[in-house]
């Protein structure tokens, strides 16, 4: 049992970080901007692309650094020459042209590289395991992730409360007016987030990349649960987006440690009674159905606190 | 008589700053009372606690004699209170006439109908066109509210207020931004729509405040600091002063 | 049908001189519904109708949502997929129990078990509208299509569904075997699903429905709860959605969780965005265009998404009205007489525009084909192109170069020519 | 104006009447070719055309060209029929398709539906991938032939290679929770409690389909349930990130798989490094040395660049065209009474039979177990250099399972 | 210094600047005054180009008719809008810190003399700007604006809703700006502070400028008074 327990929670921490690196520039767009940006999850893509090929060219750690780059640059040609415009019919539009782009990524990612996965590998150098817990390795890389995720959080953080740029942002967000009357170039402003932003993701694909799988579906299979991610810590709360992706993390791999159904609780139904809904729900188990948790979460809490666990505005 | 507004010791905060404080003031029924004071004073969160748009921290507001504090804005409507707002706002994509047509619905019982056609309702049509003929605005009955021009909005505004046919009627800074003589022809319009219903109105133009009221209250810091009859207002010293300065004659 | 591209908000207390022309557009729209198969007979013909009629109904109840509530749904097909999976379930029913209910019903029951979810679910979903709202609908949306994955006696599981619409009773003689009465069937439902819908908005509720969406708040100060309207609304759409649902179930003769799922509201929101939201033909253009791509494109390019994603960020950035609202722009000039005065500089900005759509479609088929094996042959448009060859590919970025920067001098020119145009009808009273 | 090109480009083929040369056999081949699937559906198109150009290099059926007609369905189940009309209205009387079980009994259904609906008008169905049991069992179909062997036959294989092997004590089965994940673990633990009723099956899981992103709560739970070896039928993603975290882990257990062999699954297996632990269950491998399938493979990777992924689609146009060729008719009709209890001689060597009670074809299978190559393998797979070994072959008699199909027939 | 002639202002149709004329010299402080709605508020925003104006705006003897805010924010020109836009999530340092335009430049004004010139602020300067009381922020919003380093800052009423012994100091904070040799073009609807730091007074009405001249001038006139400002 308590093995069960540390492995569990360790495991719930890793991906609940993983989950938390892959919304951050989610976060920071939406807090910013008030975008939801729906090729979030494109962008991602595009890092764990770019990673792939730059580190066949360069390696992994130049990668690293350089195709994050091409992703914020990407992302801010998108600000600028399309959610700029956009901008003055609406946050539906905007919305809907992110909706758009993200169609058009993922097929042109798979028009340049295929639609099978690619070879994309842990770097030699994070290759190995970085310790054992009840005769259970914990990769190196994982680790690497974990403390890339921490990393990002603690440096948004601070960047955000603690920089003059931090605060032009934030001031920007509810007052772009008056900032702009101080002499600061809000436009810029934005595009440098939106830019931000998208090197998160970029810099997100490129670690979860080996990790996970490099294809040009992984998009569409990983987008929708970033959503679940920032709606239920509360949609532009980077603390909030944290604390959700930890508490997914955990619910899901707890969910999936347990073997309980109302069966296994209440003891089966009448066999006489044949298959009927009731016998479906009956005998789910909770692990049979983990990985569709956070959505139940993400409608209970939005029912009950529409702003989510840790937001201060509801749109 | 009841009043048609009373409002008893009501005290709105928003966190630890008090916005309105110990507010006393009753309306009579036809009366037509107007609310000014300086920016700032609390004069339009007055009017959101009374339609029902934010709840006071504590008090007592009753319309009519009921007690509407703590009731949702369409269910205080519901009960005869309409108002206005000094943003105007207006349902922009609507037509002028769809916009005036929807403020008739409720009050001529069709409700959330979707079973009637809604241009097959006499009674509904017969209202509004009689709206949009006291308001002037049947010559653009089919202009989109947002293609409007400012004055022409500021007086749709006030023919959604009124066309509910609510008995109480609460108009917010009705002519700012209005010329001279926009401003006359409103003042107009409104006394004209609002014979026999009771009128609270903020305001800043003082010529028309004089105008049209029979008594004015004088909020600042929200606070009453004088009500009375507008020659009454006009002589007191501690409304030239919050209007002035300490240092005025 | 054109008569309906009154905007949904606009008054049409017409005058009744206009009443022939009203009744006019409506009987010789129906009178195309029952000719068009005969004209197009071929079976493939017969699909494309039957699926963009079932495709209207579906996408102007999303616009029940979108464009007169004011409501952004990620998750329209849970209540297009129940509605599906309740015709079939009855179908089923009729046939086990040998009912005398003949099919051209069943779409009803569709409709009921669309409602019926809208009613359960709606009232806590339709509490907020705005980001709120999408994001529930999108995890309602993930969560039953989950579900129907899990809960096997009712959704079938992944396989779905089947049933036989043969077996059922059949009435005037029609098995509703051939595709023929399947798209009378649909064209049927299709008529008087539009005709109810288009009276919706012609109702108190339709007309609050749209003060909901342009001023929620200023709703509650004319007597109304948002919150009711909104509720009414979702579950008058889930009805309609429903009815589309039990149509496609006929059509296939399977229900499964392919109905419920993201890809299919994704389809209607397109749809309906892309024709346009603020009209009522609006849905209707843009379901006879994305099925048409849908089913037309596939065979013609394997980067058919890409074109998609295109169009609709083209779309979204150019033109937000939809294509409905490209349309309807042009009315006040129709009247006023001076879009004559706007085509020259149309047609001239044309012949760049197609020189770049030709440029970019030659890159993307280009690069496609390149990609797929280097080096082979293909032709587009009936010109074969060799991928290998730098002359494609300088001949598609020279297209698309030379086409943008003579396309942005033209189009300089209709904005002008447009200005122009729409001041004179302003001058003349057509335009606020 | 883009839009309006590609729109009337895309309403021409549909509203017009196609006009199809008569001489030839036409397969329509109905498998996704855009979106997700793509890769696969794209690997299948390039094998028929591959097996319809050797057909017609050796003078087509009965003297007639074959032609693969190329239609793509997304996987989505209504997306297939609407494809499959397309199909019919062109003239085709054959399909063939394999991606996606809920495709297939859609497929199957309306098949059967629009025989019946128009006699002399019949299609047949040739399914080379798609193993739900229940398409050759309680929703078997008269115009239904399989030749990818049903996940029950293929649990029948592989239990009766389990019974022979001793070391297997613990088994873990994980499977994805829909139709397919589900036959595989029920016809699991019915066959194992049958054959070996000493091997305990200590876990026993589903998870949602292409959902989880995440593996290492499942891995952590088969680490302790003490497993020696797990069966899964997972595929795509499902497959590649559960050995992914099972590497990450250092779970040492046996993989018993149906498609770790999959668009992807060599490469994620050699990441993860796990050498001759993963297993698949197929119809045919390439290193098994037997000559003919061994030449055929080497033409099939130099001309089409790609490993053979489904040696049942050899089988299928070979015995169709033997059909044919039996009944000296291309009428569907015909050639569907020809395969009737047909006997063939497979590609991979070892004769096969396309059972009359329910259409299901029945063929050795090979266990196999990928990794580092031997001197004698010539076959690796997706350039990694590891491929696959053969571990044993089960006869066919070794594989046939009863049916509960009642068929109708014409 | 700067120089508005003939501006015009529309808020969507509606003509609220009909033809303003106005200049404000070096060093010099002046008054718009006017009651609500005349368009004191618009003629400021307008010259920032918040509203869109058209006419003529002269700064420094440059045109700055359409450039962005925040290009005319550079060129010396401070503005302290109506309502206060203080960022409430931020600390009042924060605050300050956002008017700083360029670091690299130490302008006239550091924060420590802010801090030390209103101890109420120097108290807070670690709180949350959201919870100072009204005359508190409009400090903060003055002084932030002078953190810029201006040459020229536009005051929009700056004392509306505050307590009249607030009123007094923030009349204080004004004079001391102005005997900085800042030039101040202050927004009031308040006669007294004008009166008593003013050198120069205009008068609005509906969208226009109806008296010019100094505050002995406007006290002198009592028609002026009645017909403009007076309740």
């Amino acid at each position: 049992m308590l093995e069960l327990i540390v492995i569990s929670t360790l495991n719930g921490i890793l991906f609940g970080m993983l989950l938390f690196l892959l919304s951050s520039g989610l976060t920071v767009i939406f807090s910013m901007m008030g975008v939801l940006n729906f090729a979030h999850a494109s962008f991602y893509m595009l890092g764990a692309f770019f990673g792939y090929q730059l580190s066949r060219w360069i390696g992994f750690w130049p990668a690293l650094v350089i195709a994050p780059l091409l992703v914020g640059m990407i992302g801010m040609a998108v600000e600028r020459y399309g959610l700029r415009n956009t901008h003055k019919h609406g946050h539906v539009a905007e919305l809907l042209l992110t909706f758009g782009l993200a169609f058009a990524i993922e097929e042109i990612v798979a028009m340049i590289w295929g639609r099978s996965p690619m070879d994309y590998r842990v770097p030699a150098a994070l290759d190995f395991p970085a310790f054992s817990v009840f005769s259970t390795n914990y990769p190196a890389y994982k680790i690497f992730m974990l403390a890339v995720s921490a990393l990002v959080f603690v440096v948004l953080l601070i960047v955000l409360k603690r920089t003059r740029v931090g605060l032009v942002v934030q001031a920007a967000l509810t007052h772009p007016t008056m900032v702009a009357h101080l002499g600061h170039n809000v436009g810029r402003v934005f595009m440098l987030v939106f830019g931000v932003g998208s090197a998160l993701a970029g810099l997100a694909g490129v670690i979860a990349g080996p990790s996970l799988v490099t294809q040009s579906d992984m998009a569409a299979l990983l987008g929708p649960i970033l959503f679940v991610v920032i709606v239920f810590g509360g949609l532009g709360s980077l603390p909030g987006a944290f604390i959700a992706s930890l508490i997914i993390g955990l619910v899901q791999t707890f969910a999936v440690a347990l073997n309980g159904s109302l069966a296994s609780m209440f003891g089966p139904l009448d066999p006489g009674m044949g298959p009927s809904v009731l016998t479906d729900i009956w005998n789910v188990t909770i692990a049979q159905i983990a990985p569709i948790l956070p959505y139940l979460l993400l409608v209970l809490v939005l029912i009950v606190r529409p702003m989510g666990l840790m937001g201060t505005r509801e749109t | 008589m009841t009043a048609a507004i009373e409002i008893r010791a009501v005290e709105k905060r928003f966190g630890n700053v008090s916005i309105i404080r110990d507010l006393n003031l009753s309306i009579e029924q036809g009366e037509r009372h107007a609310i000014i004071g300086p920016n700032g004073a609390g004069k339009s969160t007055t009017f959101n606690l009374v339609s029902g748009h934010i709840r006071p921290t504590s008090g007592e507001i009753r319309l009519n004699g009921d007690v509407i504090s703590g009731l949702r804005p369409f269910e205080i409507n519901r009960r005869g209170l309409s108002r206005s707002f000094q943003v105007t706002n207006v349902f922009a994509r609507m037509t002028v006439w769809e916009n005036i047509r929807c403020a008739v619905l409720w009050a001529t019982g069709h409700r959330y109908a979707f079973w009637k056609n809604v241009d097959d309702l006499p009674e509904v049509r017969r209202r509004t066109a009689e709206i949009l003929e006291s308001i002037h605005l049947t010559h653009r009955r089919d202009v989109p509210a947002g293609l409007l021009t400012y004055a022409e909005q500021r007086e749709l505004e006030i023919g959604i207020t009124i066309a509910g046919g609510a008995d109480v009627i609460m108009l917010d800074e009705p002519t700012a931004g209005m010329s001279n003589m926009e401003t006359d022809r409103a003042v107009t319009l409104i006394r004209r729509l609002t014979e026999g219903r009771t009128l609270v109105i903020v305001e800043h133009d003082m010529s028309v405040v004089f105008g049209l009221a029979d008594r004015i209250s004088v909020l600042v810091y929200g606070h009453i600091i004088a009500s009375g009859t507008p020659e009454e207002i006009r002589n007191d010293p501690k409304v030239k002063e919050a209007y002035l300065g300490e240092e005025a004659h | 049908m054109t008569d309906t591209a009154t905007p949904a908000t606009n008054i049409p207390t017409a005058p009744r001189g206009n009443n022939l022309r009203f009744y006019g557009m409506w009987a010789i729209g129906a009178i195309a519904l029952v000719v068009l198969p005969l004209i197009f007979s071929s079976g493939g013909a017969l699909t494309s109708f039957s699926l963009i009629g079932i495709s209207i109904i579906f996408a102007l109840s999303y616009n029940i949502l979108l464009g007169q509530t004011g409501l952004l749904s990620f998750g329209h097909a849970v209540q297009y997929g129940l509605g599906g999976f309740m015709a079939v379930h009855l179908m089923n029913a009729i046939a086990a129990h040998g009912w005398f209910i003949p099919l051209p019903l069943a779409p009803l029951a569709g409709g009921v078990g669309g409602l019926a979810f809208a009613i359960v679910i709606g009232w806590v979903m339709t509490k907020r509208a705005g980001t709120v709202f999408a994001m529930i609908s999108l995890g309602i949306g993930e969560l039953v299509a989950s579900s129907s994955l899990i809960l096997r006696s009712v959704f079938g599981g992944e396989s779905g569904i089947t049933t036989d619409r043969t077996a059922l009773p059949h009435i005037f003689g029609w098995s509703f075997g051939p595709q023929i009465q399947i798209y009378y069937l649909i064209a049927f439902w299709l008529m008087i699903s539009t005709i109810a819908m288009y009276a919706l908005t012609r109702t108190p509720l339709g007309r609050v429905c749209n003060a909901v969406r342009d001023n929620p708040e200023r709703v509650e100060f004319i007597g109304y709860d948002p919150h009711v309207v909104r509720y009414i609304a979702f579950c008058l759409s889930g009805f309609f959605a429903g009815i589309a649902g039990g149509l496609a179930a006929i059509n296939f003769e399977i229900a499964n969780s392919a109905y419920l799922g993201a890809a299919q509201s994704g389809l209607v929101l397109f749809a309906t965005f892309i024709g346009g939201t603020a009209y009522f033909v609006g849905p209707i253009l843009g379901a006879i265009l994305v099925t048409y791509l849908q089913l037309g494109l596939t065979s013609v390019t394997s980067v058919w998404q890409l074109y998609f994603g295109i169009i609709f960020i083209a779309i979204v950035m150019f033109a937000p009205g939809g294509i409905a609202g490209i349309v309807m722009m042009h009315r006040p000039l129709i009247r006023a007489g001076t879009l004559g005065t706007v085509i020259p500089a149309y047609l001239v900005s044309l012949v760049p525009t197609l020189v770049l759509a030709l440029g970019v479609i030659l890159a993307i088929e280009t690069v496609a084909h390149y990609a797929e094996s280097q080096g082979s042959a293909f032709s587009l448009f009936g010109i074969p192109f060799d991928t290998g060859s730098p002359l494609t590919w300088a001949a598609a970025v020279v297209l698309i170069v030379v086409g943008f920067l003579v396309a942005r001098i033209t189009w300089r020119r209709v904005a002008e020519a447009w200005d122009r145009a729409t001041t004179v009808a302003r001058e003349r009273g057509y335009l606020a | 104006m883009n839009k309006l090109i590609i729109a009337v480009a895309a309403m021409l083929p549909m509203l017009g009447s196609p006009v199809w040369a008569q001489d030839t056999v036409k397969i329509g081949y109905i498998d996704p070719l855009s979106g997700g699937g793509a890769s696969v559906g794209e690997g299948g198109l390039k094998t028929f055309q591959y097996l319809a150009d050797e057909l017609n290099a050796k003078g087509g059926i009965l003297g007639q060209k074959v032609e693969i007609v190329p239609l793509d369905n997304k996987v989505n189940p209504q997306e297939s029929l609407v494809q499959a009309q397309k199909a019919i209205d062109a003239g085709i009387h054959y399909i063939t398709q394999g991606n996606g079980s809920s495709v297939a009994a859609a497929l199957e259904d309306f098949v059967t539906k629009h025989n019946t609906r128009n006699p002399g008008k019949e299609v047949l169905y040739f399914n080379y991938a798609a193993v739900d049991p229940a398409l050759t069992n309680e929703k078997c179909s008269y115009w239904h032939f399989r030749w990818d062997a049903g996940s029950d036959v293929k649990m029948e294989a592989l239990t009766n290679y389990m019974k022979n092997t001793p070391s297997i004590k613990k088994v873990y089965l994980i499977n994805q929770d829909y139709s397919f994940g589900q036959s595989v673990r029920t016809d699991a633990r019915k066959m194992l409690a049958a054959k070996r009723p000493d091997i305990q099956i200590v876990g026993d899981e589903l998870h949602p389909l292409l959902k989880v992103t995440d593996f290492s709560p499942y891995i952590a739970k088969i680490k302790a349930s003490g497993a020696d070896s797990v069966v899964t039928g997972n595929w795509g993603q499902d497959i590649a990130l559960l050995l992914k975290a099972a590497a990450d882990a250092g779970l040492k257990v046996n993989w018993y798989t149906y498609y770790a062999g999959g668009a992807g699954g060599p490469t994620a297996i050699k990441q993860a490094n796990l050498d001759h632990q993963v297993f698949q269950i197929t119809e045919g491998i390439p290193n098994a040395g037997f000559k003919p399938a061994i030449d055929f493979e080497k033409d099939f990777r130099a001309k089409v660049n790609m490993s053979l992924w489904y040696p049942r689609a050899v089988n299928e146009m070979r015995m169709f065209k033997a059909a044919a060729e039996k009944a000296k008719s291309v009428d569907p009709v015909k050639v569907a009474a020809a395969l009737e209890d047909m006997k063939f001689e497979v590609l991979d060597g070892g004769e096969g039979f396309m059972r009359k009670d329910d259409h299901q074809f029945f063929q050795p299978i090979y266990i196999s177990s990928f990794g580092s190559l031997k001197a004698d393998e010539p076959f690796d797979e997706e350039k990694t250099g590891w491929g696959w070994h053969m571990v044993a072959k089960v006869d066919t008699a070794q594989t046939i399972v009863p049916t509960t199909c009642k068929m109708k027939r014409p | 210094m700067l120089e508005v002639k003939d501006l015009h202002a529309y808020y969507g149709k509606s003509h609220i600047l009909q033809g303003v004329d106005m200049h404000i010299d070096a060093g010099e402080v002046v008054s718009l005054l006017g009651r609500n709605g005349v368009g004191r508020s618009t003629t400021v925003k307008a010259i920032m180009g918040e509203v869109p104006p058209h006419g003529t705006i002269r700064f420094k003897g440059k045109d700055i008719v359409g450039l962005p805010s925040y290009k005319i924010a550079h060129l010396g020109l401070g503005y302290v809008p109506e309502h206060r836009d203080i960022f409430p999530g931020l600390t009042v340092r924060q605050n300050l810190l956002l008017g700083v335009k360029d670091t690299r430049r130490p302008g006239k004004w550091r924060m420590e003399d802010m801090l030390d010139m209103f101890p109420n602020l120097a108290a807070r300067a670690d709180t949350p700007a959201g919870v100072l009381s009204g005359g508190e922020k409009q400090m903060l919003t003055t002084c932030r604006t002078l953190m810029g380093d201006p040459e020229l800052i536009m005051i929009d009423e700056p004392t509306e809703g505050l307590a009249p012994i607030i009123v007094q100091q923030v009349g204080d904070l004004i004079a001391r700006i102005a005997q900085a040799g800042l030039a101040i073009l202050l927004v009031e609807q308040k006669l007294s502070i004008a009166l008593r730091i003013s050198h120069r007074v205009y008068i609005m009405g509906h969208g226009r400028i109806v008296f010019e001249g100094t505050p002995d001038q406007l006290k002198a006139n009592d028609a002026v008074r009645k017909e403009w400002l007076e309740v």
